[in-house]
């Protein structure tokens, strides 16, 4: 239906930060992720107690945690530590992870399947292939192997992470590269002599965002989750260091008993996943011109 | 199918004469963040049984969301009618719910698209498509569902019925898909069939087959027809009575005849006069400065094959002969037109100019050969030569800005500063009709003329010698399609660029060719110039190609003919066969013609 | 457990009665029914020479025997196969007498060549038992191999000797290992690799059933040479059940003995409901916990180091983690062990004493180290806990928490500064104080790869060692059980161990469970002794 | 087609063999001795080296390789360290298993994901489907265990209407088949509500419409065999995605797939288990994206098989 856009000719955009702003949801998960970020930051001043003070009173006689009461907002955990502390502190490792690990992994994806969705040659088919067997590699396996091989750290597991996770990003990517590749306007620009470089940056990149977006803010919580699991095979973020993830998995057989420590962090992870979303879908548009004034 | 074919469209006196379809003062709005906006305002029309009404405009004018809104069909919730009546016979349309709307649709009242390739769903067989409409209406069994759509065919005259059934719409050519669309539509025999530029997508022989198709299946039928067209020449050739719509209102309403013959508005006048028409330019001599041997591009035995992958180990068992031992000239400053149907290769060849795809055989612009491998070509030739596109839209990156698009050749090229691009970018968009204003703006935000002309700044930018505009001006309105065409000539004029005019239509490739080659089937049949070509023509496809255009003269008498809609020849041979090569053979004054001609 | 019981079974000597101190049947057994037992892993072999497992320990058990057997729900010796046996006064030779007419599942008789194929066998290299090493002492151990082992004669169908190369107070217990089960050759010869999955026996049950990865039936073994039992008709083990799955089920009725345990996420609620309390049984075992310190890597290697961390560590707290499931340890030996040092209080928790001792050291400022431990639970958090109390001296021990393989690795490669030895930690082979020195104590485990993970090796404590295990004379029991005393006190004072707690065993059944509370912390069967216990 | 399989296949056999010889080069230089683990805690040096050798783990990394490719071409995978059982028995006993649930799995996760897809795009923009895309997001983030866990004890325990775990008759399937597809129903609702977006614009839904078609057939009939196509090129990905999460839902369910033995074998370092596992899934992966690339066709008669 071209006609309606050329009906009703749209007003003239305003500036993409007004726009962002604009949106109630985008807002809402902007604030969210400056809660989180500042939770992350001024954890030393916010947190009542260590993270990894093992309280005396922490733990009932029989030695189970404590529910949230006045004194511990979020309740402790099994060895007596205050939740609500551990949640601040885990904040930042969750946010190195699902930000720094899950963005790598990106990164590696989108170049791979970019750089072989444009060279189709034996770079293109190599790159694929290479892909291809690394889907088909368990990545679990992979993630314990490389995590025992190299001595587990916060940024070692960041790094075991996007090594592990960039392959399905790849394999989107490269699908939507090859299909960009065969539109008109690339191939305007290689009347015009542009080189492969500034077709890739200039005009086929800036077209793959609203993926990379999708992928990135559905990979948040799958890469913290991960971490998770890492620390559960004892290849992730060493204790006593908090995660988001870890302290689910520290607690998950206790989901009846102290539902607390399982329902309070696996929900943070979710609004914080969400978060992301709500502002990557809202940054998605503003920076889609075509999307001006169709809001 | 056997019915009187010297009949004036028409002349079958309806039975009754009371309107099968009337709308009164319809109104549609679509609602935006500035509030409702009108896209049709106080439209009325009757449409009498049997008749045909067309509705005539350009892009933007209201034609197809009308059609939308008599079927109910507009997009919810933004676009509704928030004001008049529609009636169908008794029935008030606007006051049924949509299972109600649901039932009469595809019943009493339905419609056929334009792009017939698109309109089909790919993943369904043909049989299956029209069979479901003939059980979303009638509880029949699936057997006698299929032999009705089966003489549904069959009555739109397509080949092999029974074979086209079960094939899915990727396997049909477009003048067949159409003519299933039409067999689709016309299946419940519906009082009222609403074609929306039916025959726009479709080449011009095509065109001619699908027109007659409808005309003689109306007089069959005694089907009502809204046509909805910007192509005068149809409207000429099938209107019993035209309306002409402009920004959603109705301009002028009236017979066919004296509306060709004695437009009452000045808009009207308007756009009769921008329709191209054959034969009424007198052959143009080149500029005296330009000497006669000055080629800007010469080509030689020019052949593009694309293998297709089939056999074990990906060994190419078929080829797709696309261009086949090509061979022509471009003279300096001079407007070169390749015309032919779809799939004749005449884009094949553009592209092969550009370095697109590789070819093989000798291209040379100004005196410097392409080398066959497609990619990585010498920057220097890139600024020699330079494309406009079909579709401005798809040409154009929607995430730049225009005034980035326009300074970008160059900006690849490294010429010159940031603000002396800029300003050239600004120059050239006053050059090409727009505002520098609009420099900061997307492409979206342009209709198609205008971005079609960011597409000629952009070209332009480098100074090329010769620019190849491939389809460059058939997506556009009439008038649109006038002004772009006016504005070539006149960067010809002054800039002493060559043309490489690609089109399928004759009547705009007469306005603006100083020689033309007609291809069929990746060769050139025939080629001369303007004036050898369409009053002389030799080769019996370019005769056949001239006939099928529609005339903008409802006065205009043509044969008719019959041919039922086949498969069109297909350029794809098992490796090691081809084509036999034509010759083209001198009938005088440089006018070239194949074969027997 | 109650360490007479054991010094009145080493007392035993020449043609013992058989039944003479053996268990009494319970009067209210009745035989007959099935009961379904659950694990989370899957059960990896019943050859009897390769099953190292806790799961497949108990369950071998009870498909084959040996010469020697225990009471159940004892650590008390009592003869097995061999009806009666003699040792030579000077403890170097061992006669047994068969037990006639014992056959195995297929039917075929029991003779002295089957006892002593299966010593070669499990003594062979090829075999590649881990046990074993448990018959060093055998003449003829360094030379096994296919040839055989020339300590063990048959002397007629009824009667094996066997000589050995020094003295063993342990022999009889290792007579008693699941090694030193007696298989018939035709089918080990038959099945090859596979005996461990069609395993014959002479036990009081037979393998009915084996479904990879999903169950184990065990059939009553009807020719059993003990009279009366087993009393159940059959045993389903099923594998691959989480543990509060296994729980919820078993409070849903559908199992009997949740073989992984009460998880620790469910035993505050269990513990908590006295009609389910009333249906676990508590027991000792013969465990300790305990972190190895590295006394080859400094600054371990310095003796007050390792007395700081000692007094350091807050057993109390740690055993209040896991739910007070065990008693603070003060030694190595766990205190149901024969040998215990009754009346030694360990290194006291003192924080200013080991800062002290740490600050005498040099390192008043404390140091950096790593803390190896097996990455699943409770074993993570108590390494936590344990980080948190050296912290409080000053030593940050940063946790390195593994798969069990990986620490292992570690401890074995000597690169583990410290260890918690949870998950791995020392459940004895059998009941005897030998069994938790030479491996894990002693020089010899202190090699590359050794489980000494602590690499400690004193010459002195090494002597004592050998000396006490040559007072095989059962009149000298109490002197030997007094030397294994000195030898771990020995130890204590080098403090290459901190020794945590001793675990103690929660069995939960289910209602309809019968038989004497013991057979449930049986302390060589565990979750339960099979044999003995029935479906009321 | 038949050649284009054959390429496939071969394709396919090269990636496993690149498969295993990531693997083997991972876990020979993973620090985890199995002979520790055969050996047992009482082993002396000798006993250690002795298997060691038997194994012919004292090899250099090339001959080992070498001999384990060798041997699997006849087929042979070797025996586990631990359990002294053929690898290959191992896995054919769970396979079915795993299979079954990795099936039932995957058409719940469909099932849920296209119908919370589809329902989300005909609601676009209206409170049920932010309402539906924010439950993709929790089924996303959710932890496998807990939410094993909860319907287990929801809908087993509590409820009854299921066993308690274990495996044998459909009923002891739907739970982790189910748990599975909530787990996974996010990805495939997000790419199914976009995908079906783009197509509900597509002129031959308008045409459907124009035809009189009721709005549900519209949805089925024209509008989801098109909007399903990225998403079959998505299970073959998923099939890798899926492999990591059967082992938790294996286990609480008490499942008996291959999931459960990898987990065992990776604790234990029991490495012909864990190469015959890799190898096993990746073929079920490479086979799954071989299906999905063959059923795309049968979807979409316009992709053709090269």
């Amino acid at each position: 239906m071209a006609d309606l856009s050329l009906a009703a000719p749209p007003p003239r955009p305003r500036s993409a930060l007004r726009r962002l702003m604009e949106r109630r949801l985008a807002l809402f998960g902007l604030l969210l992720i400056v809660l989180v970020v500042g939770a992350a930051v001024l954890a030393p001043w916010l947190a009542p107690y260590p993270p990894q003070e093992q309280l005396f009173d922490g733990l009932t006689l029989e030695g189970a945690p404590l529910p949230p009461d006045g004194r511990f907002v979020m309740g402790t955990d099994l060895l007596g530590r205050d939740l609500f502390s551990r949640m601040l502190y885990g904040a930042q490792t969750s946010l190195i992870i699902g930000v720094v690990a899950n963005g790598m992994a990106l990164l590696i994806g989108t170049l791979v399947g970019l750089t072989a969705g444009l060279f189709r040659g034996w770079i293109g088919s190599a790159l694929m292939r290479f892909t291809d067997l690394m889907m088909a590699f368990p990545a679990l396996l992979l993630a314990i192997c490389l995590a025992a091989i190299f001595k587990p750290s916060l940024w070692i597991v960041a790094l075991v992470i996007a090594l592990v996770n960039w392959v399905q990003t790849a394999r989107v990517i490269y699908t939507e590269t090859t299909s960009l590749a065969e539109r008109d306007f690339i191939a305007a620009e290689r009347t015009l002599g542009a080189g492969t470089g500034r077709i890739l940056f200039h005009h086929i990149l800036p077209h793959l965002v609203p993926t990379i977006i999708v992928w990135g803010t559905l990979g948040i919580s799958t890469t913290v989750l991960l971490e998770a699991t890492l620390s559960f095979l004892g290849v992730g973020v060493q204790p006593p260091t908090p995660s988001w993830g870890n302290i689910i998995f520290e607690n998950q057989t206790y989901f009846q008993a102290a539902p607390w420590l399982v329902f309070i962090p696996g929900a943070a992870i979710i609004l914080l996943a969400l978060a992301f979303n709500l502002v990557g879908d809202a940054l998605r548009d503003v920076l889609d011109p075509t999307q001006r004034g169709r809001d | 199918m056997t019915l009187a074919e010297a009949n004036q469209p028409g002349a079958v006196p309806a039975p009754d004469p009371g309107p099968v379809l009337s709308v009164e003062g319809l109104t549609v709005s679509v609602r935006t963040e500035a509030g409702l906006q009108p896209l049709v305002q106080d439209l009325s029309l009757t449409l009498k049984r049997g008749e045909t009404l067309a509705i005539a405009g350009e892009s933007g004018s209201g034609k197809s969301i009308t059609s939308l809104a008599i079927m109910g069909l507009l997009p919810p919730p933004a676009v509704r009618v928030t004001a008049g009546r529609i009636r169908l016979g008794a029935t008030e349309l606007t006051a049924l719910t949509e299972s109600e709307m649901r039932s009469l649709r595809g019943d009493r009242i339905a419609m056929i698209f334009q792009e017939p390739m698109t309109s089909l769903n790919p993943v369904l067989t043909v049989g299956s498509q029209i069979a479901e409409a003939i059980r979303a209406h009638q509880h029949v069994s699936r057997g006698e569902a299929r032999s009705r759509a089966l003489a549904a065919l069959a009555s739109v005259r397509l080949s092999q019925p029974e074979r086209r059934m079960a094939q899915y719409p990727h396997e049909l050519s477009g003048g067949m898909r159409q003519r299933v669309m039409i067999a689709m539509a016309l299946a419940m025999r519906p009082e009222v069939l609403i074609a929306d530029e039916p025959t726009t997508a479709l080449d011009v022989t095509v065109q001619r087959e699908v027109l007659d198709l409808l005309r003689d299946l109306q007089r069959e039928l005694g089907t009502a027809i809204i046509l909805i067209t910007h192509d005068m020449g149809v409207v000429a050739e099938m209107a019993d009575r035209v309306i002409v719509m402009k920004s959603g209102r109705k301009v002028e309403e009236a017979a066919v005849g004296s509306l060709f013959h004695a437009p009452a508005e000045p808009y009207t006048r308007e756009l009769l006069a921008a329709v191209p028409r054959i034969g009424d330019r007198p052959d143009r001599t080149l500029r005296p400065d330009a000497p006669a041997d000055a080629t800007v591009a010469e080509l030689s035995d020019v052949v593009v094959r694309f293998p297709i992958k089939t056999g074990w180990l990906g060994r190419a068992a078929l080829n797709v002969h696309a261009v086949e031992h090509v061979g022509f000239d471009i003279r300096k400053g001079e407007t070169f037109a390749l015309v032919g149907e779809s799939g004749c290769g005449k884009s094949t060849i553009a592209r092969a100019m550009v370095g697109l795809v590789a070819h093989s055989g000798r291209i040379a612009i100004g005196g410097q050969v392409l080398t066959g491998q497609g990619r990585g070509e010498a920057r220097s030739l890139r600024r020699r030569v330079q494309m406009v596109f079909q579709d401005p839209m798809a040409a154009l990156d929607p995430r730049m800005r225009v005034g980035e698009l326009i300074a970008e050749p160059l900006l690849i090229h490294g010429i010159g500063s940031a603000s002396d691009r800029r300003a050239r970018a600004a120059d050239l968009m006053l050059r090409v009709g727009l505002s520098q204003d609009q420099l900061d703006r997307y492409p979206h935000e342009f209709s198609g003329g205008q971005r079609q002309r960011i597409c000629i700044a952009r070209a332009l930018a480098l100074k090329p010698d010769l620019i190849i505009a491939d389809e460059s001006v058939s997506a556009l309105d009439v008038s649109v399609q006038a002004r772009v065409l006016g504005l070539l000539k006149e960067l010809q004029e002054e800039m002493g660029v060559a043309y490489l005019f690609i089109s399928h239509d004759m009547a705009v490739v007469d306005n603006i060719s100083d020689r033309v080659a007609v291809m069929y089937l990746g060769q050139i049949v025939e080629m001369g110039t303007r004036a050898q070509i369409f009053t002389n023509p030799r080769h019996a496809y370019t005769r056949r190609l001239l006939d099928a255009v529609p005339v903008p003269d409802p006065s205009h008498r043509r044969q008719h003919r019959e041919r039922p809609g086949g498969e069109v020849p297909s350029p794809v041979y098992r490796t090691g066969e081809g084509p036999g090569r034509l010759t083209l053979r001198d009938v005088g004054e440089g006018h070239l013609v194949a074969g027997a001609g | 457990m109650k360490k007479w019981l054991v010094s009145t079974a080493l007392a035993l000597t020449l043609a013992l009665p058989a039944a003479a101190q053996d268990y009494t049947p319970d009067p209210n057994a009745k035989p007959g029914g099935t009961i379904t037992i659950t694990y989370k892993d899957d059960v990896a072999t019943l050859d009897p020479a390769i099953g190292y497992d806790w799961q497949n320990w108990s369950m071998i058990k009870s498909i084959f025997d040996g010469l020697m057997d225990y009471v159940p729900g004892t650590t008390t010796l009592r003869a097995g196969l061999a009806e009666s046996y003699e040792i030579s006064p000077d403890g170097l030779t061992y006669t047994f007498k068969l037990r006639p007419g014992v056959k195995f599942h297929n039917g075929r008789e029991m003779t002295a060549e089957d006892v002593k194929y299966s010593l070669d066998r499990v003594t062979d290299p090829a075999t590649q038992s881990p046990g074993a090493g448990f018959f060093g002492s055998i003449a003829g151990f360094e030379a096994a191999g296919p040839d055989g082992l020339s300590g063990v004669e048959v002397v007629d169908p009824l009667t094996v000797k066997i000589t050995l190369s020094r003295p063993d107070a342990t022999f009889l217990h290792v007579m008693a290992l699941n090694f030193a089960s007696v298989v018939p050759k035709e089918a080990v010869d038959a099945l090859g690799s596979d005996f461990g999955k069609q395993p014959v026996g002479t036990g009081a049950f037979r393998l009915g059933e084996w479904t990879l990865g999903q169950r184990l039936v065990f059939e009553k073994n009807a020719d059993y040479w003990r009279e009366g039992v087993p009393y159940l008709d059959s045993v389903v083990f099923e594998v691959g059940q989480e543990p509060v799955v296994a729980l919820l089920r078993l409070q849903n009725g559908e199992v009997d003995v949740p073989g992984d345990g009460i998880p620790p996420a469910k035993f505050t609620e269990v513990m908590g409901d006295p009609a389910q309390a009333a249906r676990v049984v508590q027991g000792g075992q013969l465990h300790t916990g305990y972190i190895t310190l590295n006394v080859t890597m400094p600054p371990f290697d310095k003796v007050e180091v390792r007395k700081a961390v000692n007094m350091a560590i807050n057993k109390e707290r740690i055993t209040q983690i896991i739910n007070g499931r065990a008693v603070p340890a003060t030694q190595p030996l766990p205190p149901s062990m024969p040998g215990y040092t009754e009346g030694y209080a360990g290194y006291p928790y003192d924080v200013e004493g080991a800062k002290k001792l740490l600050a005498d050291a040099g390192l008043a400022d404390g140091f950096e180290t790593d803390l190896y431990v097996m990455n699943t639970d409770p074993n993570p958090r108590i390494a936590q806990a344990i980080q948190q109390d050296l912290a409080t001296i000053g030593i940050k021990a940063n946790i390195q928490s593994l798969a069990q393989a990986n620490v292992i690795e570690a401890g074995g490669a000597g690169t583990a500064p410290m260890i918690w030895s949870g998950g791995m930690a020392w459940i004895a082979d059998f009941p005897d104080p030998s069994n938790f020195y030479g491996p894990i104590l002693g020089c010899a485990g202190a090699g590359d790869g050794g489980w000494n993970w602590s690499k400690f090796c004193d010459e002195a404590l090494d002597k004592m060692a050998v000396e006490a295990d040559s007072l095989s004379d059962p009149a000298r029991a109490e002197e030997r059980l007094k030397l294994w005393s000195d030898v771990y006190m020995g130890v204590m004072e080098k403090a290459p161990w901190v020794p945590v707690f001793n675990e103690e065993r929660y069995t939960m059944k289910s209602e309809r469970m019968g038989g004497d509370d013991a057979l449930y912390v049986d302390p060589v069967s565990i979750p339960v002794n099979y044999d003995y216990v029935y479906v009321k | 087609m038949a050649g284009y399989i054959l390429r496939r296949l071969v394709q396919s056999a090269l990636i496993l063999v690149g498969i295993s010889f990531v693997t083997f080069v991972l876990l020979y230089v993973l620090p985890a001795d199995p002979v520790r683990q055969i050996a047992g805690r009482s082993a002396t040096a000798e006993t250690v080296e002795n298997i060691r050798r038997q194994l012919g783990l004292d090899q250099p990394f090339v001959v080992q390789y070498g001999r384990y490719l060798a041997a699997l071409l006849q087929g042979d995978m070797g025996r586990s360290y631990l359990q002294k059982t053929e690898v290959t028995e191992l896995i054919l006993s769970r396979l079915p298993a795993t299979l079954q649930l990795m099936s039932a799995g995957i058409v719940a996760e469909l099932v849920l994901g296209l119908s919370m897809g589809v329902a989300a795009a005909l609601m676009r923009g209206r409170a049920g489907d932010q309402l539906l895309m924010m439950a993709s997001f929790v089924t996303v983030s959710a932890p496998q265990f807990v939410v094993s866990l909860l319907l287990l004890y929801v809908f087993a325990v509590k409820l009854g209407w299921f066993p308690i775990g274990g495996y044998g008759t459909a009923a002891h399937l739907v739970l982790p088949a189910v748990t599975l597809g909530i787990l996974g129903s996010g990805w495939y609702s997000r790419m199914m509500r976009s995908s079906m977006i783009e197509v509900l614009r597509a002129d031959y839904i308008r045409t459907a419409r124009a035809k009189g078609l009721s709005g549900l057939r519209v949805v089925l009939g024209h509008a989801l065999p098109n909007a399903i196509l990225p998403v079959v090129a998505m299970i073959g990905i998923d099939i890798g995605i899926f492999m990591g999460g059967i082992v938790v839902v294996e286990s609480v369910f008490g499942w008996p797939g291959i999931g459960q033995l990898a987990w065992q074998a990776i604790q234990r370092v029991d490495i012909p288990i864990i190469m015959g596992v890799t190898l096993v899934s990746a073929l079920a992966i490479v086979i799954g994206n071989l299906l999905a690339d063959l059923v795309a066709p049968l979807i979409d008669p316009r992709i053709r098989l090269r």
